[in-house]
């Protein structure tokens, strides 16, 4: 199956993309994704076991199946607000 | 109410799109850029966003405000884009009759934006190379129960 | 800063009054006239203070904001006269650097007003007869121990 | 001694003036103004010993000595700020 991961701040100037297609292995998780990218890209964040993921605009666990067409987005710590 | 936007955040403009019939206590909360960072002079912040899960998380704050606390109404606005020190970034109303829950209320969203909605910031010094607020944090959210 | 005055109080023009440089966090509160006092209609209020001592202790709660909290500045404006319903009779603003200051002092206080200030309201109904607020209520402040 | 006894607010409307010039005893204290003036316009405070009382803008306790030309202020409960 095909998701796409999308990087955005830190993330997105390390790796230098906004967004790369994988293709995964049916019943793969969100865990295995990080640890494609974080293959590809070592370094790319301290503690690839902590990325914080959203799928489909919700956070979730590094345990949840992936499904087809699948959007991942790799959260770096916000910081938006301010003080 | 909530928006993200681009435009400068005008803080009078905002606080009269509270919905208001009863009255009684209106607490703001605008969060502007500071000269300083970890002791250095800022010249300019850049703030970056996963639009529409900012969105989603902002409207959900929104909601949370309005489950916790008896409002009257409440406005979240966030600003993007490159930021001079001294302006608003993130400006939030809250109204209520009586004023802990305005006060309550309004605490309760800047910390809840702080902590879910994806946006960031990139902080360019008057001197150095800029970073990424937080790039290097070990982040971690509580990822909520699968509802049943 | 602070202000006793009849005119109608301009929430913009107040905080613009805040002296930054280091910027932050504003944090404001704004009590309004509430349409509804012991559930009847009110159809305007009337302030009045005994004015001297009011601005002493104004003043005197903006030092404190200052002693108890590291803040950038702060201004208190309260409004006399009569009052229509949703009109701004209180308005405070406090800055600081980080947020959880400028919250702090700006519910401090209000509280602290509503506590030592000594000014008046008056309500008058749609319908009854116009009734000082807490007229009847026993009232005790706690007398400051004479400094040695 | 004499002292200016200051009404506010329902105690002004009450006694139906804004100040009151009153001689006292020498010695005389701010409980012996309180009680000089609940005798003579009973009623018009629900507790006269719990009044509050001001003199030269600061809140002071009843056992407080008054001093010739004193301006006491009679001050009724608080309620300024809103909300």
């Amino acid at each position: 199956m095909k998701v796409t991961a999308r990087f955005f701040a830190s993330y997105r100037e390390r790796i230098g993309k906004r967004s790369i297609d994988v293709t995964l292995d049916r019943n793969a998780t969100v865990g295995d994704l990080v640890t494609y990218i974080s293959e590809k890209f070592p370094g790319f964040a301290p503690h690839p076991d902590r990325i914080v993921v959203a799928v489909n605009e919700e956070y979730v666990s590094h345990d949840l199946r992936l499904k087809d067409g699948d959007e991942a987005a790799f959260i770096p710590p916000v910081s938006g607000g301010a003080s | 109410m909530i928006r993200i936007t681009r435009q400068v955040l005008d803080e009078k403009a905002i606080t009269s799109k509270l919905k208001l019939k009863v009255h009684g206590a209106v607490v703001t909360f605008a969060g502007t850029t500071r000269l300083y960072s970890d002791g250095k002079k800022v010249r300019m912040l850049e703030y970056e966003a996963y639009e529409p899960m900012a969105t989603k998380k902002l409207r959900e704050i929104e909601a949370d405000m309005r489950k916790k606390w008896k409002l009257e109404d409440a406005v979240i606005f966030h600003r993007l884009g490159n930021l001079e020190v001294g302006e608003v970034s993130v400006f939030i109303a809250a109204a209520s009759e009586h004023r802990a829950e305005a006060f309550d209320a309004c605490r309760f969203a800047i910390e809840e934006i702080k902590e879910k909605v994806p946006i960031w910031k990139k902080e360019h010094w008057v001197n150095g190379k800029p970073h990424w607020v937080r790039a290097d944090a070990n982040w971690e959210v509580k990822i909520p129960e699968p509802k049943p």
